[in-house]
């Protein structure tokens, strides 16, 4: 299995926090993503994620790669999800062991970062009033 | 008429898929069409597609040709599938 | 119950994050330190932590106040074992909820390096290999 | 005679209870003690307690009186808890 995923189901963050169990690594840093009721002062009543999956999983993957070279991470997950999430919901979770703290804080924040920036994944947002949006549209 | 009979052979119609996701799944009202085309690059072949989808501008949108990412220059092979993606939005 | 809190038992991760549930709180950071196989070069068997618990409560109390009143946290707990640890066993668990990534990430790592720095907690390494020494002993 | 008498009466001999731990509690060979002490402030009594303790010497410990950080000239007072920390060493 891949060490990115994009997942149609929640996310179990206690399998994932399982499957990076080394005892080699005295750190573990994780970042979880949810569902927040507001954005930009907007009330948000859910969220829609969208996911070009092919392209995805392969640039999840380099980034988790890259991860794993500049800070030397032993492990590094992350899963991403698609369809429709409620407020609260895991959207996006990322988990790192490491040697130190250091690089376990490192590589997930860079992780995260990354996935933003760069992996083909598209949120469209739900209000309580109005028509949903899509984020960053051009 | 002997120069279009040239380009025509040396720079064919290719049949070229595009898929469209999130907002310009919307404005294309499809997830995806095939289309035979004498584009040769994504760029060639986004200004043709707005021709007959009211779809945005292409700047700040990015290009990947068979699961990759490309940039707007890259030369387009028969057979290809195309993707024109909005500014990503996960985590 | 506190926001900091000594633990002879295992730490619970799934209980701990459960807790951090907050529907205002888009970002979510964990750090989690575990007993590692190695320290500096040399294998280890096993840990012992000892604490001296009223002072490390206060403490530690007071480590995530500030954490919470310098990066907007929203919510914040940290968990420290005591006892017998073993391989791979968690020592510490850090968690925090805050609205965007930065102040999620910023609190969870200030939280871990004041708590290795102000809370009395001792920490003494078993080794496969010759007696047991308390680490930072003066 | 009276200048003895005077100091007697005005810092007279304190009940104060010691606690170790980790490092400091093996050395001590306990877990805690109480003595009758005429040290006024924690520095005083550390040096009383290394006459009859293979304690280390001070620098680097920290002091808790009353389960409050305080300094080594802290002033003490009768039925007062102190406790001498070596460097912690927790995560």
């Amino acid at each position: 299995m891949s060490d990115f995923r994009i997942s149609a189901d929640a996310i179990d963050q206690a399998a994932e926090l399982a499957a990076l169990e080394d005892t080699a690594s005295g750190a573990v840093a994780c970042f979880c993503g949810r569902v927040r009721n507001h954005n930009e002062g907007r009330a948000v009543a859910g969220l829609q994620y969208e996911c070009y999956e092919e392209l995805a999983v392969s640039e999840g993957a380099r980034v988790i790669a890259e991860a794993k070279e500049r800070f030397g991470a032993s492990r590094v997950l992350c899963v991403h999800r698609t369809g429709d999430l409620a407020i609260g919901d895991a959207a996006v979770w990322v988990g790192v062991a490491a040697a130190h703290r250091n690089e376990a804080f490192a590589a997930a924040r860079y992780v995260i970062d990354e996935v933003k920036k760069r992996v083909p994944i598209w949120k469209r947002e739900h209000y309580p009033e109005g028509p949903a949006e899509w984020i960053n549209a051009p | 008429m002997r120069g279009v009979f040239v380009a025509a052979t040396l720079f064919g119609l290719m049949r070229i898929r595009v898929d469209y996701f999130a907002f310009l799944r919307e404005r294309a009202g499809r997830a995806h069409e095939t289309l035979d085309t004498g584009a040769a690059t994504p760029r060639e072949l986004y200004r043709e597609l707005r021709e007959r989808r009211p779809l945005p501008p292409g700047k700040g949108l990015k290009v990947a040709v068979n699961d990759e990412f490309r940039n707007w220059d890259w030369s387009l092979e028969d057979g290809d599938r195309v993707v024109f993606m909005p500014p990503v939005a996960g985590g």
